[in-house]
């Protein structure tokens, strides 16, 4: 007698699609998935354990290490969570300084997932291709910065140093010609008819369960969910700049991608403008700020858009100068939440555009 | 904003009598009235958008707001919700604490399913115990691993040398 | 002189053979091993070259150099990865079956090997003269498909065996239109024989008459090396190396340079049946017709790699669904109007 | 940790047959075609094994961008990222699963000692405690031309074995 019966594929920890060391464990009817668990904790780091060993500016280079994507915007983060513990104001040019660099962190970020993206889906060029301007992104960062991928640059209070001269404009220069690659991409990879067939209508994801499961950032948006902390609550100074929000109709994987797509390009108008008017802003870029910091008791809790989705510390202050409690709140962590969902009924090729949708870092799922 | 807010808070007080109010708004809810509270907050004030699940590990020497622990030489552990509203645009952090020695609360999946993931790592890092959670365990240590990391207590060997 | 140069080596063979006094049956034989040989050689330098080549072309489309450190321009660098391959430890994990598991790599150079000694690489350049040359190729053809199902079922990977099963359903529901396209051309031609199918295309060749069969034949054949948007069979970001997972060393180089063994046997299909094979185009017959032959072989290997790396993958039901729901009725669609156009032809007697 | 246990065990040593001459010849091919195993742990991986890869820094040159994604028929493991507790258990099977002749290069300070997570409950300090690493290459996380520069150290070691023995 024909008789079938599922069977469980470890898909991970080591394997292409997982971005890392992840691992999914399938259960599979043919090619049909079952059921989906996310395994991770293969990159569990202890950081929030050993933040409370580090003083408060020692924490700053372990932040980087959690999104070593956009390290840029988890430096942001942390800092304004502290500031807001201690209630310290910026400086204006500094704020500016950490805007640029969060915003050039989010196009290196999304400029990457497009292209992890897109070897998920089998296209190797449109891989290699991001890494073209990637590489011109992080040129600059590491004018700036010292480092490519590990910036530590916002500090408590400020930012480290002052933009080198001319750094502006080689970053304005570098931001005018990135809406010709997004074009590139646009032809390569979102307009291929192929691409389009892998990723349109599947993984849907509805607004209801998205908002249910606390998905952020463009996972959200893709189900058209206006949120975006920028707009929605602006932290720092998001408030003195014109973008708009791009949203996806279906909630599948290709509004997903395309909008971090357009997100790019708001990105590029946030840039610009605010390579403008830090033109107009001089002054310090640290506020006064003592030696040795020691928060006043309390606790505080703040939030900003990260590329990956609402990235939160939550950190509480004993007085002393060490972090009593330093909490992440990791957008890639929360968004895996609905990952099995999402990929029932799916065939395995479709769990690898779903996951690389979500666009996970496992630095920051595993912490 | 903040004053849409502040209107929330003072229904809520009269709602339930027990929950505390710091000064930056944070609410304290005994974990008895956590889940009609939760479920109050969802459907009345649309907070439909939990965040953040967190917990802090308090023993008996450090309590942070200086209050008298009521179980002698225990230590509390306090857990920490940080819910948001995308309509309302308002966010609240809410707050319970539990005992040390049995740390057990409600599961607030029923209320926002974004709880599942977030209350698995709080259960694996601090060890608090979720009643109801449909899938409680460890998520990013090894079943294997003793103890729980992010607790104040936690011995621990580096790797330094 | 350069037009008959093989030609010419292989009377020279012979006549040396008579003239040592070296019965016929004997030296039917030993022509026939000399040609083998030649052809195997042939295979092996051109899967070796086009693996330095298919990473030089993606290099450059990718904005890249490509290997350029062994050798004059890198040429050696496949070389050196199949000196590396042979001399790299060859597990046979537990629980495999040994025997099928070592077979496959073996046997996965037969059909190519075998295909190629009935392709005539120039005018009067084949190995053998076969009267049903072109129905040889398919019956062999198939049979890759088996093999890479051995490798693939003997791995004892699931992995492997998703892989494995990939093939089988791509490969079925593949051969079908391709098959069917080409029933144009045959009706046209009216013999299996390619030599006789590259002489009809004397006055034009059949991409400009039967465009369509191109098409479906093109696209299959694509499917059928198993290359990119269809390489479903190795997907590498879903099902890690397919049929190879498991294969170290000799056995994953003989996979690997099978794959181009076969792209090397599609693109010269292609060019038999579509592109006039070594027919000279515009009398520029002062070109040996074999140095035809490869020219335009190559630019139909080209197009392979630009399509590779340029195109992202199908999904498995995408891919079955588009061989039997678009490219099987467009096949019958095209026996049918060649059919009518035939009738119409012959009618008004030209 | 000494450096005595960074040698590789006696019984690995008697794998490796030695045919002299033809050694050589096959080391030569070896050295030029390193196939750097696709799997990446961290930060460090996305320089390693991506950034190396990409249009500027082109490790294709030297003929080892041919990324194998079964550790079958990779010959080098780039171990790039912080190894934890949770994830030692399988990278050293990925390194028995590789054939010989194998290679390790440890990419970055998480993969040489732990790096800034070496105080941590969970993190291995270092590769070294798992495989025998070959190539370290320091930095957090090393910039792509380092990790070239680690794997044409790692060419040199293969074409001149004596290097090292002594």
């Amino acid at each position: 007698m024909l008789r079938t019966e599922t069977y469980t594929v470890n898909f991970g920890p080591q394997h292409p699609a997982t971005h890392g060391v992840f691992r999914v464990m399938l259960n599979l009817d043919g090619e049909r998935i079952v059921k989906a668990e996310p395994v991770c904790g293969y990159l569990h780091r202890g950081v929030e354990k050993l933040a409370e060993n580090r003083t408060y500016q020692q924490v700053i280079p372990y932040t980087d290490r959690l999104d070593y994507l956009a390290a840029g915007l988890q430096n942001q983060g942390y800092v304004e969570t502290i500031e807001k513990l201690m209630e310290i104001e910026v400086p204006d040019r500094a704020e500016y300084l950490r805007i640029i660099t969060a915003e050039l962190s989010r196009i290196a970020s999304h400029v990457l997932f497009v292209g992890v993206y897109a070897l998920d889906i089998g296209a190797f060029t449109g891989f290699l291709l991001c890494f073209r301007e990637r590489e011109r992104i992080l040129d600059l960062m590491e004018e700036l910065t010292g480092s490519r991928m590990t910036y530590s640059y916002a500090r408590i209070g400020g930012v480290a140093a002052d933009a080198p001269e001319g750094w502006l404009d080689r970053v304005e220069k570098v931001v005018n010609d990135l809406p010709y690659y997004f074009d590139i991409y646009d032809d390569l990879i979102s307009g291929n008819e192929i691409f389009q067939a892998r990723t349109k209508y599947v993984g849907y994801l509805s607004a209801e369960s998205a908002v249910d499961y606390s998905l952020s950032g463009p996972t959200l948006r893709g189900s058209g969910i206006d949120y975006d902390l920028r707009k929605a609550k602006p932290y720092s100074i998001y408030d003195r700049f014109n973008f708009e929000v791009p949203l996806g109709e279906n909630g599948d994987c290709f509004d997903r991608y395309f909008c971090r797509i357009l997100e790019m390009r708001q990105s590029v108008y946030i840039l610009q403008q605010a390579i403008e008017q830090i033109r107009e802003t001089d002054g310090p870029i640290m506020a006064k700020v003592p030696k040795v910091l020691k928060p006043p008791k309390g606790e505080a809790y703040h939030e900003i858009e990260s590329s990956k989705g609402i990235l939160g510390y939550y950190v509480v202050s004993d007085g002393s100068n060490k972090p009593y409690r330093v909490h992440v709140r990791r957008p890639s962590f929360v968004n895996l939440g609905f990952l099995d969902e999402m990929c029932r009924g799916g065939l395995v090729a479709d769990l690898v555009a779903i996951l690389g949708s979500i666009d996970i870092v496992l630095g920051e799922v595993d912490c | 904003m903040d004053n849409k807010l502040d209107s929330v808070i003072k229904e809520l007080q009269e709602k339930f009598s027990e929950i505390k109010v710091s000064e930056q708004q944070v609410v304290t809810v005994p974990v008895e009235q956590l889940t009609s509270f939760m479920q109050m907050l969802k459907d009345e004030y649309y907070m439909d958008f939990l965040t953040n699940v967190t917990a802090v590990d308090y023993p008996s020497d450090k309590n942070q707001n200086g209050e008298e622990d009521d179980e002698e030489d225990k230590g509390t552990m306090e857990v920490i919700y940080n819910v948001n509203s995308i309509t309302e645009g308002y966010t609240l952090m809410v707050k319970t604490s539990v005992a040390r020695q049995n740390p057990k609360l409600p599961s607030m999946f029923s209320v926002w399913g974004g709880a599942h993931f977030q209350e698995r790592e709080v259960f694996d890092l601090l060890g608090i115990i979720f009643t109801d959670h449909p899938d409680l365990k460890r998520i990013l240590l090894d079943d294997s691993f003793k103890g729980y990391p992010l607790r104040k207590d936690f011995q621990w060997v580096g790797g330094r040398k | 002189m350069l037009e008959t140069i093989f030609i010419d080596i292989a009377n020279w063979i012979r006549n040396l053979l008579g003239s040592a006094g070296v019965p016929a049956l004997w030296n039917d034989t030993v022509m026939m091993l000399v040609k083998l040989t030649a052809i195997i050689v042939f295979i092996l330098i051109n899967a070796l070259w086009l693996v330095y080549m298919e990473r030089k072309v993606a290099g450059y489309m990718q904005a890249r150099i490509g290997p350029n450190r062994v050798g004059p321009k890198g040429l050696l660098q496949t070389t050196a990865d199949i000196g590396k391959l042979i001399s790299k430890e060859i597990i046979i994990p537990k629980n495999v079956d040994k025997i099928l598991f070592l077979l496959a790599p073996v046997l996965i150079f037969v059909p190519p090997l075998t295909i190629f000694s009935v392709i005539p690489f120039g005018k009067n350049m084949m190995a053998i003269d076969l009267n049903i040359g072109l129905f040889f190729v398919f019956a062999i053809a198939s049979l890759s498909t088996l093999i890479f199902w051995i490798g693939g079922w003997s791995s004892y990977n699931k992995y492997s065996l998703l892989g494995s099963m990939r093939v089988i359903s791509q490969m079925v529901s593949y051969e079908l239109p391709m098959m069917l396209a080409l029933l144009g051309v045959i009706m046209i031609v009216g013999s299996l024989n390619l030599s006789e199918i590259i002489l009809a295309q004397e006055s034009a060749w059949f991409i400009i008459s039967q465009p369509i069969a191109f098409l479906i034949f093109f696209i299959a054949a694509v499917a059928e090396c198993n290359r990119v948007p269809f390489d479903l069979m190795e997907g590498e970001s879903e099902i890690i190396a397919g049929p190879y997972t498991e294969y170290s060393g000799m056995g994953f180089a003989m996979f690997f340079l099978a794959e181009y063994a076969n792209i090397m046997i599609a693109s010269a299909m292609t060019t038999v049946l579509f592109l006039g094979g070594w027919l000279a185009p515009f009398g520029l017959t002062f070109i040996p017709s074999w140095l035809w032959f490869f020219v335009k072989m190559y630019v139909v290997i080209f197009v392979f790699m630009w399509l590779r790396w340029t195109y992202p993958r199908v999904r498995i039901d995408q891919l079955l669904g588009f061989g039997w729901k678009v490219l099987v009725p467009l096949s019958l669609a095209n026996i049918f109007v060649t059919g009518i156009g035939m009738y119409i032809y012959r009618a008004l007697g030209w | 940790m000494d450096l005595k246990n960074n040698e590789p065990a006696p019984s690995e040593l008697n794998r490796l047959v030695h045919l002299a001459p033809l050694e050589k010849v096959l080391n030569i091919a070896r050295a030029h075609s390193l196939w750097p195993m696709q799997f990446g742990l961290a930060c460090c991986a996305i320089e390693a094994l991506m950034g190396t890869n990409g249009p500027r820094y082109d490790l294709s040159r030297f003929g080892y961008e041919v990324m194998r994604t079964s550790p079958r028929q990779a010959d080098v493991m780039v171990v790039a990222g912080t190894i934890t507790y949770k994830a030692a258990p399988f990278i050293l099977r990925l390194w028995e699963q590789m054939s010989e002749p194998k290679w390790c290069i440890a990419v970055g300070s998480c993969a040489i000692s732990g790096g800034p997570f070496v105080d941590s409950y969970y993190v291995v300090p270092g590769a070294k405690e798992l495989i025998p690493v070959d190539v370290y290459v320091p930095g957090c996380p090393p910039r792509p031309d380092a990790v070239i520069d680690g794997f044409l150290r790692l060419k040199n070691k293969v074409l001149n074995p004596k290097v090292v023995e002594g």
